[in-house]
């Protein structure tokens, strides 16, 4: 019997499959189509202080082995989340762990959803959102030093509980905003967030995507989403969660060796909502294949 | 919970044929979907991890048919992705996932004008499937319009799939009548409207059935990637028809059929 | 009858599609496949002060809609260019214009091929490949704001011809690096070279490159390089060349509308050698469809 | 320009069968390549910009037949292209680039040892179309070998397209003998090694020829992408025999056959 199971964070999960954030919802909706506590956990989709409408459509569209996105961090804000999606979480997700991923454009506005969900159930942790590119400013914490150290310890301030970071590729030296994160209290980082990207209508000479530009996921990212996972590990000690284009068990192996602890799968459950359980699946079977008896030992393991 | 269960399987192509220019019929194996879909719903149509390239999401179409374990979708071909599927071959395989969104409601009508514009034709093949209708014998009345007559689907096959006797409007006058097929949109005696097709038709029949005060249900699109709900993507403006709160509301669950009051046109 | 040609550099363009560097060799390599002098232009392999052996292999992989490339910059060097590839270049084409791809570790080693290269004929100016995330340090020049202007004021003083410099998507804001060429003496910008990334071989615990890490390239970073031409083209007036996953004339096209006015067509070459003239007589068919007399009207023509 | 033409041409699959495990045998009309290929030369075969997907680069693989405007292809499944490839059927296209890449040379041999390893085995079903054998009558000998029977490439059908009698070895002894191919490498008589197949092979197969003082070729692989050396991608570690100075060489327009002196392994 193969032990997928990882420590991280101060607990067991119990293999390193977690859904990515804006992907799944907030868990629920994917509930009838997979077993999603049998996953190793999930992130919800952003959270920021008030309830957000979100972008104008077109909001995604397909772009060669991936897709672009701008929602627009649409999601129903603190009070709503409180309300509508945590008690579901609470109640039913036992062995899957959750992160809360948090959006703001301010540090109080990180602060304020962060303190105003301290004290519930329901969740382990935050994974904060520097890095979304599709709504102004939002991009401004994970490409700016200053303002990143700024956040990190603020939130560090407001929580004791694990305070992971979701990096932005889009900076020439991603170890270094890694090495922020840690310098200032993280207790994880994520890596990737998606690529700004655009994609034009040259019929109707517009772009397609009715916020001009987006976020680009996807297959077409995993070289990069590799890349960074491998340069962020090498660089801090934090556990990484590794992101960007996963769709089986061979491209989270990928992300293991490169030194992440967990993965996240995003955009190719769009493809299939049965990537998740069928990627832990595979999981098993190349581990027992290459005798392999406890997944935890490949996190890092690349001879390179 | 979902108030309809989704299923998820791959699904055999057993039959596929050239219907019209640019559009094919397919049937696919898929029995659990063909026992529950009802007129309005959706299926992705999706190659899963096995061999993606383009299309790479899965492509919402209306299930057009449902043929003992087989549903029957009518495909035109306008991008990569559909010309992907109208390719398809028996031996080949697709991912599918439905039925997906919400359907037409008949709610206590005589008398129903079904507008169709293009593929748009896909959802009123699927009426005989349509419970409420049958148990209320209400008449039907189907309009059908295309640019021309080489792009419409064999009046003989619609009666042979539906029982109705579609009244064809091209607006080249190739076949039928010679116009929009809003041209044709007489609502005398009719107390529901359900329409399918491009925008630019549905805004018309919406604004048509508005000013009539007839009920109105139209079946919207817009660029998809989960189906279900999860990913926020298909947004399209809408009204509180209570409120008057303009807002956001998502084509693959809230939809794809909404009241015509409900949409921010 | 459409005309695709393009007025840039003080020279015209017969059309506006040329090979990007590393690519197409210098050009001679696909002479007996396509007609080269139909093209817009080529870009050459890099040119460094000397001959370099390159990475050892793997130095190619397939990624997602995509490749991944480390070359390590393997070429003839600035005396084997100008005796084995610049005869051909200057006798064979007449109507196609080349730039001389230009990279090097020291503002020194971009000025030596400069220099030694501004009294021949057969060209027309330089691309500084200032980018390349293949060679360690190479990188330094397009991420640094300091070198970068330094290095292109030195190459401003060394010649008088179009100098063209090659920018890396690798930064939080490209239109700075844009910038900053345009305040230096730049005659105009490249956008985009490719992404570091990495692939792993789940099996063998390695990554498949040689290098470890690599450039992607192909239809992938396609919207990436949509969204840096805009950006670039919205920020400075200098003439942009497009570049990343184009295949086709519509492609060419998504560039065009944000704002370039030449493109360069690399992977693209490798799936089909006749992409580039297929993609020029494509331009025609649309332009002549839209009824678009002068494909230079396009040029940054997207409705945004 | 280069010493022989390249074509490139969309060319219909004529032929798709298994013969193997994971070993399908393709076949291919291109009469320009049919025309020009000889043993040793190889083929990128793809798709294109029309569906790509999986495989995106197109893939070498040897020329293994040509039947008049056809060209064979031996293709063994290892990955995602070479199974799109297995999967082909009569109607698809593939795009082809070829005839690629160097010649096995004869010089002036009499007695010519062929080692293939897997489908290594590909360029030497090719070996009637070697001109120069032809001419000279030399003498041919042909090993092969494989894992188990179930990969072997049917005896009868080698001997049907070459007129050669294979000597087949197994490693698992399940077919004709047992052990490594090298283990049946006898080069008393021999005066020119061709081989093809796994490096760990040919690295045996080149030991042992330059250990006897026999001429040897092998026919190496690497990944590619251009296959017509302007990416200068597929790069293999070679010396100068002359000044012994170490560089790289292009497997696919300095090789794929090598003399085996020339690679530093
Ligand atoms: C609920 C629903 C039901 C549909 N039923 C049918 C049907 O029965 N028959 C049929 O032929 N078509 C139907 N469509 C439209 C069909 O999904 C699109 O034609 C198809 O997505 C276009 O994909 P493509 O790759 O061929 O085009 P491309 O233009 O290459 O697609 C590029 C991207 O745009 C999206 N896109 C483009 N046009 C549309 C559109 N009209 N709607 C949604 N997304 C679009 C694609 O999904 C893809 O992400 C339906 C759409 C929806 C939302
Ligand atoms: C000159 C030459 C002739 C060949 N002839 C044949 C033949 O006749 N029959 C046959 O079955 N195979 C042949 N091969 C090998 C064949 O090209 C590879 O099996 C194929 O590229 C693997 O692709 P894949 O997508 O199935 O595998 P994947 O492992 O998924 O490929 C991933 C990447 O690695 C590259 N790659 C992986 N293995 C090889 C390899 N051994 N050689 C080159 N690139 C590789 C692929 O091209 C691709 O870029 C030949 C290779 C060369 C260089
Ligand atoms: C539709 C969509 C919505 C997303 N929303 C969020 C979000 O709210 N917060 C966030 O941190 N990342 C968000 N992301 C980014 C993903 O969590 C993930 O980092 C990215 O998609 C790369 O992973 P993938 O290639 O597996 O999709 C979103 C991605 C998509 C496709
Ligand atoms: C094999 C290969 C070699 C390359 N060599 C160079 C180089 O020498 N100099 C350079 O500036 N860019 C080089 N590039 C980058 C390309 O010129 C181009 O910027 C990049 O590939 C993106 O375009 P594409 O997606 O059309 O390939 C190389 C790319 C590839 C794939
Ligand atoms: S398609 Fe994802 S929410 Fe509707
Ligand atoms: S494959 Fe491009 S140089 Fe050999």
């Amino acid at each position: 019997m193969v032990d997928l199971s990882m420590d991280v964070f101060g607990v067991e999960f119990q293999n390193p499959v977690m859904l990515a954030s804006g992907t799944c919802g907030y868990g629920e909706e994917y509930a009838d189509l997979i077993a999603v506590d049998e996953l190793g956990g999930i992130v919800t989709k952003a959270v920021t202080p008030e309830a957000r409408a979100g972008n104008p459509p077109v909001r995604i569209t397909e772009t060669p082995g991936g897709m672009i996105n701008a929602i627009g961090l649409a999601n129903v804000g603190l009070e709503g989340f409180k309300r509508e999606k945590l008690p579901w979480l609470r109640d039913n997700l036992r062995r899957a762990h959750v992160l809360v991923n948090v959006a703001g454009w301010s540090v109080d506005d990180f602060v304020k959803v962060v303190a105003g969900l301290d004290e519930q159930d329901g969740f382990l942790g935050y994974e904060i959102n520097v890095s979304c590119p599709n709504v102004e400013g939002g991009t401004m914490f994970g490409t700016d030093e200053l303002a990143l150290a700024q956040l990190v310890g603020a939130l560090r301030a407001a929580t004791q509980r694990p305070l992971v970071i979701k990096l932005t590729p889009n900076v020439a030296d991603i170890g270094l905003f890694a090495q922020i994160c840690e310098d200032n209290g993280a207790d994880g980082l994520s890596a990737i967030n998606t690529f700004p990207g655009m994609v034009i209508d040259v019929e109707a000479r517009r772009p397609v995507i009715g916020n001009v530009t987006g976020g680009i996921s996807g297959p077409a990212i995993r070289p990069m989403g590799v890349y960074a996972t491998w340069k962020v590990a090498s660089r801090v000690e934090l556990p990484v969660i590794g992101i960007g284009g996963i769709c089986n068990a061979r491209d989270t192996l990928e992300y293991i060796l490169a030194g992440a602890a967990l993965v996240q799968i995003g955009t190719a459950m769009f493809v299939d909502p049965y990537t998740a359980p069928e990627t832990i699946e595979g999981l098993r079977e190349i581990c027992a294949r290459q005798g392999v008896d406890k997944l935890a030992h490949l996190v890092g393991a690349l001879e390179a | 919970m979902r108030a309809q269960q989704i299923f998820r399987a791959w699904s055999p192509v057993r039959a596929r044929q050239q219907v019209a220019e640019d559009t094919y019929w397919l049937e696919l194996e898929a029995a659990e979907i063909a026992a529950a879909a009802a007129p309005g719903q959706f299926v992705m149509v999706g190659f899963g991890m096995r061999g993606w390239g383009v299309p790479f999401l899965p492509r919402p179409n209306s299930v057009a048919a449902v043929l003992g374990e087989r549903i029957g979708l009518l495909i035109r071909v306008f991008g990569g992705g559909s010309r992907r599927l109208a390719g398809l071959r028996p031996e080949d395989e697709v991912l599918l996932l439905g039925p997906l969104g919400t359907r037409f409601q008949l709610g206590g009508a005589k008398a129903v004008l079904c507008v169709a514009g293009g593929v748009g034709l896909a959802p009123f093949l699927l009426l005989p499937r349509w419970e409420p209708l049958k148990r209320s014998g209400a008449e039907v009345r189907l309009l059908y319009g295309e640019r021309g007559a080489a792009a419409v689907f064999d009046p003989d096959k619609i009666r042979e799939l539906t029982g109705l006797d579609p009244e064809i409007w091209t607006e080249d006058g190739s076949l039928g009548r010679q116009g929009r097929v809003t041209a044709g949109l007489d609502l005398k005696g009719v107390d529901l409207v359900l329409a399918c097709g491009p925008p630019p038709m549905l805004k018309a029949v919406r604004a048509l059935a508005l000013e009539a005060g007839v009920p109105c249900q139209l079946a919207v699109e817009e660029h998809m990637a989960c189906g279900v709900g999860t990913c926020i993507g298909c947004a399209i403006e809408t009204v509180d028809p209570e409120t008057g709160e303009a807002g956001y509301s998502l084509v693959c669950s809230d939809g794809p059929v909404f009241a015509a009051e409900r949409l921010r046109w």
